[in-house]
């Protein structure tokens, strides 16, 4: 890689995917290129179905692209799904019913091999990342949605992954609950460095967020406009009331009505 | 209480209707039975009496009714008669004893057991084949299917004879068509089963990059567990038939099916009905147990 | 001792008699013979059995045994320890039946699984069609018991002297409301219960001279079974299984089978068997067999046996 | 040995193709779809033929399948009454009698929850009734001819359809009731625009259940008397004569039958309870 | 009634709903007091849980309050409910997968006896209003799930009822279809003088919309304030800059928090 730049940690050349239905092949992507570097956090923005969670797949090497390069730390994406290098946070919740909120944060290090002591203090220390320490010996339908919510995002972190991906972690939460979260969410990624990839429905959500929103616009998939924050690492929930905000806020709104204009 | 009150009702209201039912069935030998004794009986020719209908025959000889809930070979024993059988040959007799039904449930519960277990067992692994391979899932679920439509008493002499002529007796034939009928919902209920588990909760272990074992022993099987339930509950049940069955063409006529045929053979249908509520007694009790299994295997999963 | 499968033709019952009372007498085992006495069912074909190595001698009808014959399966007549035949159709009086030309327009009871030849052939001596109408009889397949009969869905049904026609007797009705045709009085007797092994066996001198002891002794038993019904009935009732089977029932069998073994010293009688085959081949348009059958039957067992 | 070396190869060989075929890029073609089933089937039957004559099996254990095929061939009209007889007047006519009466029990059953809660029960334990005892009584009953059959085939098929109706009838969400509720819709609107279309796919499951059980009673009850046809009736006098090959071509006859008679149930399914998640794609 | 005021539409006095559950009971509702007068448009919101929900059943007459009196229209809740007095839209679409979006429609109208014509012309209308003339002949799993809220709300608003009642009717949609739908709910609500009550999570959604802001707190379920807006019927939407609706909105947002404050 030049050794001028940093090298991107995922890196998205001119990706196509095009899913081979029934009737009409749906062009999910198309054309969409994207570098996310090191320590971004980057939110994806767009109207429904217009291939957010798609793309987040294909980083993540669950789906493949039909056209185009992608690289994730340098690999193939299905290579870099191998290396166990990120965590994914799924629209949903997702926990499987018949284990505990911990024996749910369990799962991944089980299957990656931790050992048993080492699991049970990582458990730990995700649940108080989370609020949910006393929870943890409690099966999932005895927690509500939003605690739901929290333990699944505990289990992607328990592992060490230098990437986190998520598809609109935070839809079903409640606003106070959800800036709360988004607050914490900020504090960790200060601290960690980890890269974020981030899919709102959220303008405000994306904006407060996000080092770098992503625009996308349906049919097909593509990038509409990229905008590059300019607002500090240090973001207190006020920040959203100041003009930079605001005027961000703006910018985006008006990508997004632009792509609704397409209907 | 409030759970008993209506299953009472029910069954008070069958064996209501049972009794009712009895002089109109038993009516016809009822009357030649008490002719032979002397009895004066409307009409007098048996022949006359097959083509009448029963209802006329018992509402002109209303006198026999009572006669018919003690007959020796009854179209329709009374619940009492059978009862009363049921009692002779459970309580009263030895369980060792050959005339025991204890003895003859415990023959077919031995053959049902070692079919349950082989057959489901094969069906689970057939299941896991299925759900694990293409070529497994495509061509073996039609036959699957098209093995249930074949009429499994035809072939049941032919196992046995098959079998023994391989050297093979006793308990394993028996067991075998057992399992025959009892894979089968299996198969149907774990394949739903394994499959149960949603894109979302196997794209999650995809990130993981888990083995197809993880992914088999930490979601698969964990999110079959109620289909496989629900499953083993009509399997066992199926197992039952299957050893009864079996133990038609078996030889040696011991078991529950060789008390039916026996019964059959010499006309005591007193004897076939107290087999036949032994069989269903001993198939609800099998299902109960399952049940119980099941309550305690899904609450300690979580899953109630 | 050498191992002797034994399969019979049907459940366990004095109509076995004689081998029960041999294998308990010890009988077999002076002949130094450890016999398997296995018993048959509604759905077992001993032919089968035999066929597929699951026994080493079974005991059959003669039809049934030729006919198998001729679909390939080389089965011998070793032994008839049965002289007269026990099957008779079993009537209502009172239907006005007094002879086979009564038949016509009437439904019958008929055993099938084999045993159907001998009424078949019967019949298409009398000229009288199966297929059901004014002019034939309505063929039933009777299931295993009497009840056809005692409910009057058939006029006649199919009963062996020593079993079926007792439990019609047993069931309350006389003998003078019943008229029967013994096929043995018809002329259409054919030889029931005889001792069958496969002609390949034949052909190896130790099977030959296992067979010889188990004939000796097999008719030991017989005969033994025929002084001493009470005691042979109630050694059945020691080997019945089913527990269903009941003293009375088998001491009045053992009586009557009696009277059908009694004339045999095990040795087939040649006159019997080309009766037989003669009524078998007579079938009219589809007869039981179709050619003289060759080899089915050897007197060599018994020529041994019987010294 | 040759001939017995030959069908496990060829077994091998064809299930490497299935597997090619069954991971191919066609798939899901309609056509490969159909493929690898009869190919399954063609190489079952395909090493039967070379084991039985590999092994020398006698023919009155276990016949070939190219002598059961002549035989299915030569019997056509025999094989033809016998299906009539079991199949058209005894297994269908149960089927149709023991599915209705089941449907119409089952919606009573769902509307009285008494009944439910008191039918069910005791509904299960009938259920377990084998039809080894219940056959011979209802030969007794109903007399030698279909109409027994068609009996057996009620008392089998009976339970089944009801408990998946009615576990069908109660399939409906807490909301799907309520949106009726705010409509303050009776009990004859509910039962029509809610309960039975949700109720569909189980109905559906109890009558696929309910195919093959038809066909095996009625034949099974053949056994327990019967006039001188059906398929039941062949079987067993076939058995008894060691015409295997004719209890073969009876027994791919019920297979036939009993395929054909899920596929159109499972067809119509298809067309009735498209909107269900099992159904699509 | 009073002859002074007018009558309420909705009126509950210290309603109180409690679950019996198989462990201890969940006080869903506890001493809550409410007049709705016609033509209002309340808004309830809340911490999750907190009995919006169930606060609205109970106005259906779906469940059967413990305690207090509730009258709707004048009548009891239940037969309210019998005589059709109002229009439910549930918190999920909830459409009928068997019939299609029309069918969907179609469903109240048969149920209360409208002629052929007449629904098909309702039908017709509804469909234009939430725009998915297109789509009457589609099943439900063909659309998205935003569209599917829009004919669930479509299928409340085909027969005549004055009171609407709304559960979340638009959590699952982006934010600009949901300003959207936004104008457009106020629009029919001015046009038709509808009565609705509207449950929701988002503090803007429900300043921008509502006469009147109820704000709930959880555990038991109760009203900690009343907010009426001062804000015009006519609404365009850049009325969410306003200082007016910043300053509401900010009084809902700390009556919110306060509810928060107990967890
Ligand atoms: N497996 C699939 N098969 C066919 N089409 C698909 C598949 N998955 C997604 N699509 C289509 O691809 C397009 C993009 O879907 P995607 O799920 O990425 O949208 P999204 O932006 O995440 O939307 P939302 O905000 O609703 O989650 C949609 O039109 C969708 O219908
Ligand atoms: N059927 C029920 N049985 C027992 N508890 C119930 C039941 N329905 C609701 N609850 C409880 O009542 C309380 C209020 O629930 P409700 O659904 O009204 O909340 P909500 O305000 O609508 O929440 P959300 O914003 O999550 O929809 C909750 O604690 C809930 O757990
Ligand atoms: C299904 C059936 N098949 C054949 C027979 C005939 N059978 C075989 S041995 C024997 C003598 C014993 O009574 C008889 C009659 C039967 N009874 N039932
Ligand atoms: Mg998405
Ligand atoms: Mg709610």
């Amino acid at each position: 890689m030049a050794p001028s730049a940093i090298a991107p940690v995922i890196s998205a050349k001119s990706l196509d995917l095009t899913f081979q239905t029934a009737d009409a092949p749906v062009h999910a992507l198309k054309d969409v290129s994207l570098d996310i570097l090191p320590g971004d956090f980057v939110s994806f923005i767009g109207p429904s179905g217009c291939g957010k969670t798609t793309f987040l797949r294909c980083i993540a090497g669950l789906e493949t692209p039909t056209g185009g390069t992608l690289t994730v730390n340098g690999m193939s994406a299905d290579e870099a799904r191998r290396a166990r290098a990120y965590g994914y946070v799924f629209q949903a919740a997702g926990l499987y019913p018949w284990r505990t909120i911990s024996g749910n944060i369990k799962l991944p290090l089980e299957i990656m091999g931790y050992s048993k002591a080492d699991q049970n203090s990582r458990v730990a220390e995700v649940l108080e990342l989370v609020e949910l320490s006393d929870f943890g010996g409690k099966f999932p339908w005895q927690l509500s949605g939003g605690m739901q919510q929290r333990a699944s995002i505990a289990r992607a972190l328990a592992f060490d992954a230098d990437i986190l991906l998520m598809d609109e972690p935070f839809g079903a939460l409640d606003e106070i609950v959800r800036d709360h979260l988004n607050e914490q969410l900020l504090e960790l990624w200060a601290r960690t460095d980890k890269t974020i990839a981030f899919v709102t429905h959220s303008i405000p959500e994306a904006v407060y967020l996000s080092t770098k929103i992503v625009v996308m616009s349906p049919r097909p998939g593509r990038i509409t406009d990229v905008i590059d924050s300019p607002l500090p690492k240090e973001r207190p929930l006020d920040i959203r009331d100041t003009p930079e905000f605001i005027e961000i806020a703006h910018r985006v709104r008006e990508g997004l009505r632009a792509g609704h204009a397409d209907d | 209480m409030g759970k008993w009150l209506p299953v009472l009702t029910v069954i008070l209201a069958i064996f209501a209707g049972w009794y009712a039912t009895v002089p109109f069935m038993n009516i016809k030998e009822t009357l030649s039975a008490l002719e032979r004794a002397g009895a004066v009986v409307t009409p007098d020719s048996p022949i006359e009496r097959r083509d009448a209908p029963s209802f006329a025959l018992v509402v002109k000889n209303s006198f026999a009714v009572p006669a018919t809930y003690a007959q020796d070979r009854p179209r329709l024993p009374a619940p009492h008669q059978v009862a009363l059988d049921l009692w002779q040959t459970t309580v009263e007799k030895k369980i060792t004893s050959k005339r025991s039904l204890v003895y003859h449930g415990w023959i077919t519960l031995s053959a049902t057991l070692l079919g349950f277990v082989i057959g489901t067992g094969g069906g689970i692994l057939l299941a896991v084949g299925i759900v694990h391979s293409r070529a497994m899932d495509m061509s073996v679920m039609p036959w699957a299917i098209a093995s249930q439509t074949i009429p499994i008493l035809a072939i049941a002499p032919m196992i046995i004879v098959v079998l023994n002529s391989v050297g093979i007796q006793g308990l394993v034939p028996k067991a075998i068509i057992s399992a025959y009928l009892s894979f089968f919902p299996v198969v149907v209920g774990m394949v739903k089963g394994l499959r149960a588990p949603d894109a979302m909760q196997l794209d999650l272990l995809k990130t993981y990059h888990a083995t197809q074992a993880q992914v088999f022993w930490k979601l698969r099987l964990p999110a079959s567990m109620p289909y496989l339930f629900a499953s083993l509950k009509i399997g066992v049940a199926a197992a039952l038939v299957g050893a009864i069955v079996a133990e038609l063409p078996a030889g040696g006529a011991r078991g529950l099916g060789g008390r039916m045929l026996t019964g059959s053979y010499y006309g005591q249908m007193v004897q076939i009905w107290s087999a036949l509520v032994l069989a269903a007694v001993l198939a609800a009790v099998l299902v109960l147990l399952i049940g119980l299994a099941q309550r305690m295997t899904l609450k300690r999963m979580g899953l109630t | 001792a050498d191992e002797v499968k034994l399969q019979l033709k049907w459940v366990t019952q004095a109509q076995f008699a004689g081998y029960y009372v041999a294998k308990d007498k010890g009988f077999y085992e002076e002949e130094n013979l450890d016999v398997d006495v296995m018993a048959g069912g509604p759905d077992i074909a001993p032919a089968q059995v035999l066929a597929g190595g699951g026994a080493d001698v079974m005991l059959d009808w003669l039809p049934s045994a030729l006919s198998a014959r001729e679909k390939g399966l080389p089965i011998v007549n070793i032994a008839q320890p049965f002289k007269t035949s026990g099957l008779m159709l079993t009537c209502w009086k009172d239907t006005g039946i007094t002879g086979p030309e009564d038949f016509k327009g009437r439904t019958i009871g008929v055993w099938f699984f084999g045993n159907e030849y001998p009424f078949l052939s019967w019949m298409s001596q009398e000229g009288i069609s199966t297929d059901g109408g004014e002019d034939g009889v309505t063929v039933l397949k009777q299931g295993f018991n009497v009840d056809p009969l005692l409910q009057r869905q058939a006029d006649c049904i199919s009963t062996m002297t020593y079993n079926e026609y007792g439990q019609v007797l047993d069931a309350g009705v006389s003998e003078d409301e019943l008229v029967t045709f013994k096929y043995e009085d018809q002329g259409v007797a054919t030889l029931e219960d005889g001792i069958y092994v496969l002609e390949e066996n034949l052909e190896d001198p130790a099977f030959k001279d296992k067979m010889v002891r188990f004939v000796r002794a097999s008719m030991k038993g017989w005969k033994y079974a025929e002084e001493n019904p009470d005691e042979a009935a109630d050694i059945v009732l020691e080997n019945d299984e089913s527990g269903a089977q009941t003293e009375a029932h088998q001491q009045r069998m053992m009586r009557e089978i009696a009277k059908l073994t009694a004339g045999s010293n095990g040795a087939l009688d040649e006159a019997d068997y080309e009766r037989t085959v003669a009524t078998l081949l007579a079938g009219g348009s589809d007869p039981v067999i179709t050619k003289t059958p060759e080899g089915a039957w050897t007197s060599e067992i018994t020529d041994e046996a019987l010294k | 040995m040759i001939l017995v070396f030959l069908a496990l190869g060829l077994w091998v060989a064809m299930w490497l193709l299935n597997t090619r075929l069954a991971n191919g890029p066609y798939a899901n073609k309609r056509s490969v779809r159909m493929l690898v089933p009869a190919i399954f089937g063609l190489t079952i039957l395909a090493v039967w033929e070379l084991l039985v004559r590999g092994l020398n099996v006698p023919m009155v254990i276990l016949p070939a399948p190219s002598q059961v095929a002549a035989t299915f061939w030569d019997e056509m009209p025999t094989l033809w009454l016998d299906f009539q007889q079991t199949f058209i007047k005894g297994a269908l006519s149960g089927y149709i009698i023991g599915c209705g009466a089941a449907f119409l029990m089952a919606i009573l059953v769902d509307r009285y929850d008494f009944l439910k809660r008191g039918l069910l029960p005791v509904g299960n334990f009938v259920a377990a009734l084998p039809i080894v005892g219940t056959a011979p009584i209802l030969v007794m009953w109903f007399g030698f001819d279909w109409q027994s059959k068609a009996a057996v085939v009620v008392v089998m098929v009976f339970f089944p359809m009801l408990v998946n109706t009615v576990a069908g009838l109660q399939e409906t969400t807490a909301m799907q009731r309520d949106l009726m509720r705010t409509y303050g819709a009776g009990y004859w609107p509910s039962l029509t625009k809610l309960r039975l279309p949700a109720a569909m796919p189980f109905v559906f499951n109890g009558l696929k259940i309910s195919t093959t059980l038809a066909l095996i009673g009625a034949i099974v009850a053949e056994f327990f008397g019967s006039p001188t046809m059906g398929m039941g009736f062949r079987i067993s006098t076939s058995v008894g004569q060691l015409a295997l090959d004719m209890v073969w071509a009876e027994i791919v006859v019920a297979a036939l039958a009993g395929s054909a008679f899920y596929g159109i149930v499972a067809m119509a399914e298809k067309s009735l309870t498209f909107w269900h998640p099992s159904q699509r794609k």
